[in-house]
């Protein structure tokens, strides 16, 4: 066993603060529950530490291990400390909530990390086996917190249409990875990148990997696979939902990540024009369904299934070339947007979790007019919705920018009517982000609303997950290439070998 | 190899003795009008394909399917078909009375696929021959080595699974006291 | 192209100081830029302190004007004994190139004979008017305006006539434009007087169009912009202006004509006398109008040397408007409105002559009239100052009351009628001697014609004004010396100043009319008479004396009655004069009220109900697909497609058992059949 | 003075935006230490624009003058890079002094939500917006700077703007005029730079095929435009086509421009300010920074296109006027048919026609960003705009009339004031374009605009009539009206002095512009 | 034996899973149905291994994750399914409409 403990660090400390909050919650009397909360914060901020030593110490760039079945490197470091950052940053939203009512707070925590730690396993995984084990350990505990809010038939439908679509994903996906084990002999990314290549004209082969991506594509909530979304965002616990939309499918796109990159980079001809269809019906379906919509968490799932299919569209650029620099490009670009997309959605899901106590409601009617009240709030809300626009210098304009370059960069024209599709579609997105904004600022406070304000929104650590989020928002703006720099080397060692 | 060469081969004969039960239980599991009887259709079904695996020399995996099915998961079933009162026994329409589309998209599924598995069949060479692992047992050590080597990480990601399922499975399924029933537990 | 290339240098060379046997002035012509800035000095200082002054700003004015008439005198008395030419340009900008030169932009003055001529008249005239309004203007509700919008216009004038180029030019003609509009809505309290003044300017920018296009088109040809190469071009006969030199002239006399009130773009004219009398003295009598004459004759080398293809029609326009415009003042009772056709006529001589070839002739005339027409003006003024109505029907009578205004009137009238031996019969003389010398006979016929045409409605004028009884209301009485003095004062060129270009005849050192404005940098070559041509001149005078007879025989026996007014309404002639044609009504029916209304109301539909439709209509139908794809494909669509499916084989009552499929399964089934589709899509198709 | 040459355009980038983040330092119930940071950071940053100025070297106006070129975002190649040149200068300096005046005028203007702080910082990130695009030349930073201008007017408007309801033809919808106007503006924008970046992103990826490694550097960029290197072909012909887009909504020109009256019209005084001042002045910038220098064969080819839809614009802005019941509207319809004489002028493809363009846009913004002061303060003394009920306006309030009366005569071109130049040398510059271009329809285009000329003094005159002259109406018989008060005059003097001095002197503007437009012209059509 | 009767079987399987899927209205059906599906997974698994027949039986350990995971998600289904059931007293899924709009 040739196992890198500095390596795995994250994974053991993540690992080992699951067992702290067990034995914590099942330590603690009742009122003294809160404690697990402070250790899942606690084990996830150390977990970052490893990540920092591990990208700035002077050990090697790639660890290898067991075999080649668990690599840390570049790419699944950045990955890693998204996931950290993004967890700690729904964790820390979820204190407020998950105090406010009478939820299981030790589980509920358990749960969160474990299905952060799937995300770490997967980061990492470079075999089927791994994938799809890390897959189901991020999957396994959303079904179940989807459904945390125990006495409202809402939440319940919520957990079980995630479930029933989630196991027959997973069925679909299985079925595809052993016809890709099957067909390519090899379990690991290399073996079937390297058996792969001979198999392109095999429809058999092509099956496989589509069934594949149709069960990444459950996870990223790609359009004809997303329709659980919807309903399960809104029915679930509001800090649930921001992970699901963030993390766990941040968790399917380094599915897809590896699957097409690491395992299928030989054979772009079939995953290409699929995942250009998944994009374009997505973008399309996904704003323009949400333009219709009142309730502002359902609109933001409707959202994030369009930026799902944002997020797609560079494999589409990626799949028309064979020009290393251009798919390179392309995973930068879907990474960047991951990252970016991360940050924006969880703090627009953290300026939910706050209106929604400031005014009891999630219908965008009733947030009419929150400057006048709560005017912090109100500038977040602006600043994470017009970035999720991709309106500059907020964030968000880099990860729509780095998108059409990747897609424009082959000049093929089947990239190219993808980058408009994209470009109308951005149109599109802003005019229901921008009726957020519009609410919030432009229109008179209804009637009998509470503007007293008798609850504060922004407590302590909810108000630090959305500072931090905002800062990274402006920050990142203005200033991308700190880490735009970083992603392109990357994105070379995520296609490594093609 | 024709349907003659095939059919005279003998361990074909155990094959369809496994596969045409199997094939008929899963039907019986999809369409039953009794719950009971689809759970233990269900491990028909699964008993029949751990034959299947023996005669493919997966020893292993043929009784851990038989352990952890039917000895664990169909309980499971049944416990949560109790629990939720299905009507055990009585015969109800446990199906919706549209079932057309599903057929459609079903029978749509296996004309594809058998479509292409026929198509890689006659591509990749050695499809049609015989298995070669057929009548070699494989070691289990070989399974242990790789659980504990190569997928030592999925492993150990696997306990987090079960635990995770486990404990948020009794968070959920269990009735929530009310408050006051939880403070009496509390002085207790 | 040899020509071009031979013209060239002298292109370049022309500007600056004095050329061949011109002398370049003295201290005056040297800064003769006082008299362009001067007045804008005194519009702004009346602008800011006027109010608080005693005069109210009036002695700024009159002061201003007085140091430039010292300046345009002393200029005058100069260029009477020798030429002077000056040019200074100095440069304000420069953009793009033309002719392989930076086209700059510049600013500076011109002192030649043309010039200098004209500074005088302004100033001249110009003095006496502030002077008259001076007493005209008092217990006025806006006085300090009123003086500094004759200031402006007075700025405005010199640096138009002081122009050495084109660009300084227009900006000097639409400042007097603009003072022009400013001045006849003086009283814009009432919709009428502004109503004229919109007229003014818009007619005017109709013509200034013209102008404009015109400068753009002779101006890339050769590089600058400047007068003096124009000139010189065009009579080197350069080839640079070959293809384009009768277009931009036509152009340019297109925006003389509405500056200069011709045909047809004479309307704005008579309503321009909304404003106070003395601006119609002043500008729309004895300068402002003059301008397009001006411009004519400021290049005039183009139209003579090059551009003589457009002359014939130029002579043509003018003659319709010296002699059919001349007929609406014989029907007009505002005593302002007979003097503003008269001057409408007048301005026809004068374009005329200088369209045929006449240079001196059509700036004698324009010296002339200048100081009959202001005369006049100003008359009329004291009359109207008396009498508090513009009406001659509220009039007659006046020659007792009102002596000096009376003589001073006669004086201005005979001249104008073309009386020998006053100012008016010499300058008209000399245009038609031009156009029959060039070949217009015909046209030297109407004008004589013209001639009996003027001396008829002036002398209905003075006889209904002064004749006969008063009709009015009130006792009018003889205006104060501040404005009879004036009258006195023009009176006085308007007798003498004939005298001063009668061919054949001169005045010792002090030479002709025709050497003053010949002071030019290149030669006009324009025809003079070398002697009176007396025959001409008889015919001239038999016309101006049967019309002072006949509009004598008809209204001064009974100039009070109604009836002896009522003289002239003849059946169809009487209509058509007393609606002016009916010009304006074609112009306010048929262009001003369509554009204004319908077609711009058109426009704004169209912008709301086409453009923003569209607009509107792309949202409104991207709302109602998101409505559509999400309440019936995301939502409903299995539903659907199941019931279409069912609806065809089982009927209605399928369809609401269907409905109540469940959701989940919807969901998957879309998700099995997606998954189908992709692996058809993919693998089966390609 | 290195650092001035270094930091002084960064400074005047970003001092605003400094100023905006400062403002939240202050406490919200102190208005007045607001108003103080907003003018001090805006008077600083005009005071450095003027040093630039000042500094410039006239004599190389055609080169980038302060240019910084720092590492960005090396990724893709993007950098910090900025300058100024001839053509940039003017608008700069505009840019910062309307700024400041915007904040004069603001002192004792507020309109309803009243929130001194958040209408500042929303005006200083506007600045921020509007002074980096005039000297980003990296097209990545000019998209940045470009976009960043949306959000604060969007707010503006859709905050402070006009709630008047209005119908909508066709839909029968009724909306809130500052809703409507706020999100049409927004997306109008939006759809057009979308496209711009498209087009921005191609020829970053042709570029590398001459350069060996792709680039947004906007010299380099013009550097290849001048060998022709992006050709004459459809990729040209589409990339010019995207930019177009993007700028011409900008612009706006016909038919991209009915977001124009619907956002002038809404938005508070000092956004229809900034807006007509400076906004729109983006788009046709752009036209002379990127679109025509790195494109020029395509810049000719769609030439004869881009005339006809300014003279469209000029034609149908002028007769929309003549419609209006509205003097905010007439005045917001105004700036199409002026902004397609500046379109005109770079149609033509000329030096003449660019600097046409220059001048005014120059002129466009110093006038009608006083004639929307002025619409301003009178609505904010009548509280209506519908000329109808106004009327003797001259007589209430002479000098706001006789400002108004001023204003209107230089927006109808008279000579010696602004507005002329850019009229007059655009109609010259139509007479002779570029060579290659057809004569007979250019100077068909010239008569058109010509009339158009006529036309726009048709409005300006029946407006001026309506509002200025007559009796007032009986309805303000009891009103007490004050003239115009002393912010007003600090912040319309500038203007107004402005006017007549460019009027008067044009090498205020093209002393500057002239060696860069005939630069341009060279460099992109040779000869 | 060959491997195409092993595969074949499998895609049968996993056909009449679907059809489950689709057609049931009772969840602990459905559930049944999704294990139908698995099933076929893990015959593929296992017959693609006997047919590549390696040392390192990737197939097999495939196959035996499979099944666990396949059990964590009964165990995982079977608590929502009461969860459901204790607030609807229904077990039937046809019923889950209230987020329907």
């Amino acid at each position: 066993m040739d196992l890198d403990y500095h390596a795995l660090a994250p994974e053991l400390v993540v690992a080992a603060t699951i067992l702290v909050v067990l034995g914590l919650d099942v330590a603690l009397p009742r009122p003294r529950k809160y404690w697990t909360a402070f250790a899942g914060v606690l084990g996830l901020a150390l977990a970052a530490v490893p990540l920092l030593t591990l990208a700035f110490g002077d050990g090697p760039e790639t660890r290898s291990m067991l075999g080649g079945a668990y690599v840390v490197d570049g790419f699944a470091l950045v990955l890693k400390a998204v996931f950290i950052v993004g967890g700690y940053l729904v964790l820390l939203m979820s204190v407020s909530y998950i105090e406010s009512d009478r939820y299981y707070q030790g589980e509920y925590y358990l749960l969160m990390l474990t299905s952060i730690l799937g995300s770490l396993v997967m980061a990492s995984s470079r075999d089927l086996i791994t994938l799809f084990v890390g897959l189901e350990l991020v999957t396994g505990p959303l079904f179940l917190l989807a459904g945390w809010r125990k006495g409202d038939a809402k939440s319940n439908e919520a957990s079980l249409k995630f479930f029933i679509l989630g196991v027959l994903s997973t069925a679909i996906l299985l079925y595809g990875m052993s016809f890709l084990y099957g067909l390519t002999g090899s379990v690991t990314f290399e073996g079937i990148r390297e058996a792969g290549a001979d198999l392109l004209d095999s429809g058999a082969f092509r099956l496989a990997v589509l069934f594949t991506l149709v069960g990444f594509g459950f996870k990223v909530t790609a359009v004809p696979f997303h329709f659980w979304a919807p309903d399960t965002y809104e029915g679930a616990p509001t800090p649930v939902t921001a992970y699901l939309s963030v993390g766990s499918k941040a968790a399917g796109f380094v599915g897809l990540l590896l699957l097409c990159y690491k395992a299928l980079p030989s054979v772009t001809e079939i995953w290409g024009p699929a995942l250009w269809v998944l994009a374009a019906l997505s973008m399309t379906l996904g704003n323009l369904t949400a333009l219709r919509q009142d309730n502002v968490v359902r609109m933001l799932a409707y959202s994030s299934i369009a930026q799902g299919g944002f997020i797609l569209v560079p494999f589409a650029a990626a799949a028309v070339s064979n020009d290393p620099a251009v798919i390179q490009e392309a995973a930068s670009a879907t990474i960047v947007y991951v990252i970016i997309y991360a940050f924006m959605n969880l703090g627009a899901f953290g300026v939910v979790i706050a209106g929604a106590r400031r005014t009891g409601s999630t219908m965008i009617d009733d947030w009419a007019g929150m400057w006048r009240y709560a005017p912090r709030l109100a500038v977040l809300g602006a600043m994470f919705f017009f970035s999720l626009a991709g309106i500059p210098p907020l964030a968000g304009w880099y990860a729509k920018f780095a998108m059409f370059l990747a897609i424009l960069r082959p000049g093929n024209a089947w990239a190219t009517a993808l980058a408009v599709i994209a470009a109308v579609n951005a149109v599109i997105a802003l005019v229901y982000y921008a009726r957020i904004g519009k609410t919030m600022w432009m229109d008179h406070v209804p009637e009998g609303a509470d503007t007293a304000g008798t609850v504060n929104p922004l407590t302590g650590s909810l108000a630090l997950a959305l500072g931090i989020s905002a800062l990274f928002v402006v920050v990142a703006g203005i200033l991308p290439f700190e880490f735009a720099g970083v992603f392109a080397d990357l994105a070379k060692v995520v296609t490594t070998g093609i | 190899m024709t349907f003659s060469e095939w059919i005279a081969e003998p361990v074909n004969w155990a094959f369809l003795a496994m596969a045409i039960p199997m094939v008929l239980a899963a039907l019986r599991v999809v369409t039953s009008r009794n719950v009971v009887h689809a759970a233990l259709f269900l491990v028909l079904a699964l008993a029949a394909s751990a034959g299947l695996f023996i005669l493919l020399s997966a020893e292993f995996v043929a009784w851990v399917l038989v352990l952890v099915y039917i000895g664990a998961v169909v309980v499971l079933f049944l416990f949560g078909i109790m629990i939720t009162r299905a009507p055990i026994g009585r015969e109800t329409n446990l199906s919706h009375d549209t079932r057309w589309p599903a057929a459609v998209a079903a029978l749509g599924v296996f004309a594809v696929t058998f479509w292409l598995i026929n198509a890689v069949a006659t591509q990749m060479g050695g499809f049609g021959d015989p298995l070669p692992a057929v009548g070699r047992a494989t070691a289990t050590g070989i399974l242990g080595e790789g659980f504990i080597n190569r997928y030592l990480i999925p492993f150990e990601a696997v306990g987090f699974v079960l635990l995770a399922a486990l404990i948020g499975g009794i968070t959920l399924a269990r009735k929530d006291l009310t408050p006051a029933e939880e403070e009496e537990g509390a002085r207790v | 192209m040899v020509s071009a290339v031979a013209s060239a240098p002298l292109i370049l060379a022309a500007g600056e100081g004095g050329a061949g046997d011109l002398s370049s002035g003295g201290f005056f012509a040297e800064t003769a830029w006082i008299m362009l800035v001067l007045p804008f000095a005194a519009f702004l200082a009346i602008i800011l302190v006027g109010k608080r002054m005693k005069g109210l700003g009036a002695e700024l004015a009159i002061g201003a004007m007085g140091v430039n008439l010292l300046w345009a005198s002393v200029l005058f008395v100069q260029n009477m004994f020798e030429g002077i030419y000056r040019e200074v340009n100095l440069t304000i900008g420069e953009f793009g190139t033309f002719a392989g030169r930076r086209l700059a932009l510049e600013l500076g003055f011109v002192v030649d004979g043309l010039s200098i001529m004209m500074y005088w008249v302004v100033a001249f005239v110009g003095f006496l008017v502030f002077v008259y309004a001076h007493g005209y203007m008092k217990g006025d509700i806006r006085v300090p305006w009123f003086f500094a919008s004759l200031s402006l216009f007075a700025g405005s004038m010199l640096v138009l006539v002081g122009a050495p180029n084109l660009i300084q030019l227009i900006i000097g003609w639409e400042g007097v434009g603009l003072a022009s509009y400013l001045l006849i809505g003086h009283y814009w309290e009432e919709k009428e007087n502004s109503d004229a003044a919109v007229k003014a300017f818009l007619t005017n920018k109709v013509a200034d169009v013209g102008l404009i296009l015109g400068t753009i088109l002779l101006v890339p040809a050769l590089g600058t912009f400047r007068f003096s190469a124009l000139s010189a071009a065009a009579d080197a006969h350069s080839d640079l202006l070959g293809g384009v030199a009768v277009a931009g002239a036509l152009l340019l006399f297109f925006g003389a004509m509405g500056k200069s009130a011709q045909f047809p773009l004479h309307v704005w004219l008579p309503d321009a006398m909304a404003g106070p009398t003395p601006v119609s003295a002043l500008m729309h009598a004895a300068t402002m109008v003059t301008a397009g004459i001006y411009l004519m004759a400021r290049t005039f080398p183009l139209y003579q040397q090059m551009a003589t293809e457009a002359r014939p029609w130029m002579v043509t326009i003018a003659v319709i408007t010296l002699f059919v415009l001349g007929f609406l003042a014989l029907v007009a009772d505002d005593l302002k409105r007979v003097l503003a056709y008269s001057t409408v006529s007048q301005l026809g001589y004068m374009m005329a002559a200088v369209a045929a070839g006449g240079y001196t002739a059509g700036l004698f005339h324009l010296f002339t009239h200048a100081f009959f027409k202001a005369l006049l003006f100003l008359g009329a003024g004291s009359v109207i100052h008396a009498v508090h109505s513009n009406n001659m029907s509220d009039m007659g009578g006046l020659r007792k009351e009102m002596p000096v205004t009376f003589w001073t009137f006669v004086v201005g009238s005979l001249s104008l009628a073309g009386v020998i031996p006053l100012a008016g019969f010499w300058s008209k003389d000399e245009i038609l001697a031009t156009l029959g010398h060039e070949g217009y006979t015909a046209f030297m016929w109407v004008a004589i014609l013209g001639a009996f045409v003027t001396a008829f409605y002036m002398t209905r004028a003075v006889a209904l004004t002064f004749f006969g009884t008063y009709k009015g209301h009130g006792h009018p009485h003889e205006s104060p010396p501040v404005m009879t003095a004036p009258l006195v004062a023009l009176a006085v060129p308007s007798v003498i100043a004939g005298l001063l270009n009668i061919p054949g005849v001169s005045w010792g050192p002090i030479r002709n009319f025709t050497d003053w404005v010949g002071a030019r940098i290149v030669p006009m070559g324009d025809y003079h008479p070398k002697a009176i041509e007396w025959e001409l001149a008889a015919y001239g005078l038999i016309a101006a004396v049967a019309g002072i007879a006949l509009g004598w025989r008809l209204f001064a026996p009974d100039a009070e009655t109604q009836q002896a007014r009522d003289r002239l309404r003849i059946p169809v002639l009487y209509p058509l004069l007393h609606n002016k044609y009916y010009i304006d009504d074609l112009y306010m029916k048929g262009v001003v009220n369509p554009i204004k209304g319908p077609l711009a109301r058109a426009v704004d539909w169209v912008n709301g109900y086409v453009i923003d439709a569209v607009i509107n209509g792309a949202g409104a139908v991207t709302a109602w697909l998101g409505g559509l794809v999400y309440g019936r494909l995301d939502q409903q669509g299995i539903d659907l497609l199941l019931n279409a499916a069912a609806g065809g084989t089982r009927g209605a009552g399928g369809k609401l058992r269907l409905l109540q499929s469940g959701k989940v399964q919807q969901y998957a089934g879309a998700f099995v059949v997606g998954a189908l589709l992709l692996v058809v899509a993919f693998v089966l198709v390609t | 003075m290195a650092w001035f040459e270094s930091a002084g355009l960064s400074l005047i980038v970003f001092l605003p935006a400094a100023g905006a983040l400062a403002l939240f330092a202050v406490p919200k119930a102190r208005e007045d230490a607001q108003k103080w940071v907003a003018l001090l950071t805006t008077g600083l940053t005009a005071v450095l624009a003027v040093a630039v100025a000042a500094n410039f070297n006239y004599g190389g106006s055609e080169k980038f003058q302060f240019e910084v070129s720092q590492s960005w975002i090396p990724a893709i190649g993007a950098r910090y890079h900025i300058g100024v040149d001839g053509i940039s200068l003017p608008l700069l300096v505009l840019s910062a002094v309307v700024t400041v005046l915007a904040v004069i005028y603001s002192w004792d203007h507020w309109d309803e939500p009243r929130n001194v702080r958040g209408f500042l910082a929303l005006m200083l990130l506007l600045a921020t917006g509007m002074n980096g695009t005039f000297v980003a030349l990296d097209l990545v930073l000019f998209f940045i700077f470009f976009e960043l201008v949306l959000l604060p007017m969007y707010f503006m408007i859709g905050i402070w703007g006009d709630s008047a309801k209005r119908r909508i033809p066709v839909l029968g919808r009724t909306v809130t005029m500052r809703l409507y106007a706020a999100i049409k503006f927004f997306l109008f924008t939006l759809f057009g730079s979308a496209f711009m970046l498209l087009g921005f992103l191609a020829l970053y990826f042709r570029s590398g095929d001459f350069l060996g490694d792709n680039t947004f550097d906007i010299p380099t960029l013009i550097e290849l435009g001048s060998r022709n290197a992006f050709g004459s072909g459809t990729f040209a012909f589409l990339v010019f086509g995207a930019m177009f887009l993007g700028f011409a909504v900008k612009v706006p020109m016909w038919p991209f421009h009915t977001w124009l009256p619907d956002a002038h019209t809404a938005a508070p005084t000092v956004g229809s300010v900034l807006l007509a001042a400076i906004l729109l002045k983006l788009g046709s910038y752009a036209f002379l920074r990127i679109s025509i220098p790195i494109l020029p064969d395509m810049a000719r080819e769609w030439a004869p296109f881009i005339g006809l839809l300014a003279v469209i614009g000029i034609i149908y802005g002028s007769l929309a006027c003549l419609a209006q019941t509205d003097v905010k509207r007439l005045i917001a319809f105004s700036s199409v048919g002026h902004m397609g004489f500046v379109m005109l002028g770079i149609a033509t493809m000329t030096d003449v026609g660019f600097n046409a363009s220059l001048i005014g846009m120059v002129a466009h913004g110093l006038i009608t960003g006083l004639l929307f002061f002025l619409a301003g303060s009178m609505h904010h003394r009548y509280h209506t705009r519908e000329i109808a009920r106004l009327g003797g306006n001259q007589k209430l309030m002479p000098w706001m009339g006789g400002i108004f009366a001023f204003t209107a005569m230089a927006s109808l071109g008279l000579p010696g004031l602004a507005g002329f130049w850019g009229e007059f040398m655009s109609l010259l510059g139509a007479y002779r374009p570029l060579a290659g271009l057809s004569l007979s329809q250019f100077q068909t285009y010239m008569v058109i605009g010509a009339v158009g000329t006529v036309l726009t003094a048709g409005y300006m005159l029946w407006m001026l009539q309506r509002v200025n002259l007559g009796e007032p109406k009986a309805e303000w018989s009891d009103h007490e009206f004050h003239d115009v008060g002393p912010t007003e005059w600090l912040a319309w003097a500038p203007l107004i002095v402005a006017i007549v001095a460019i009027g008067v002197y044009p090498r205020i503007v093209l002393g500057a512009t002239t060696d860069a437009v005939v630069n341009l012209a060279r460099t992109a059509f040779g000869g | 034996m060959v491997l195409t009767q092993f595969l074949v079987l499998g895609a049968l399987l996993f056909s009449i899973g679907v059809y489950g899927l689709l057609s049931r209205r009772n969840a602990v059906t459905v559930l049944l149905a999704v294990e139908l599906m698995l099933a076929a997974v893990n015959i593929n698994l296992i017959a693609f291994e006997a047919f590549w027949n390696t040392a390192a039986a990737h197939g097999q350990i495939f196959a035996i994750f499979v099944i666990t995971i396949a059990a964590a998600e009964v165990g995982i289904g079977l608590a929502i399914i009461l969860l459901v059931f204790r607030n609807r007293a229904s077990g039937n899924i046809d019923q889950l409409d209230l987020m329907r709009w």
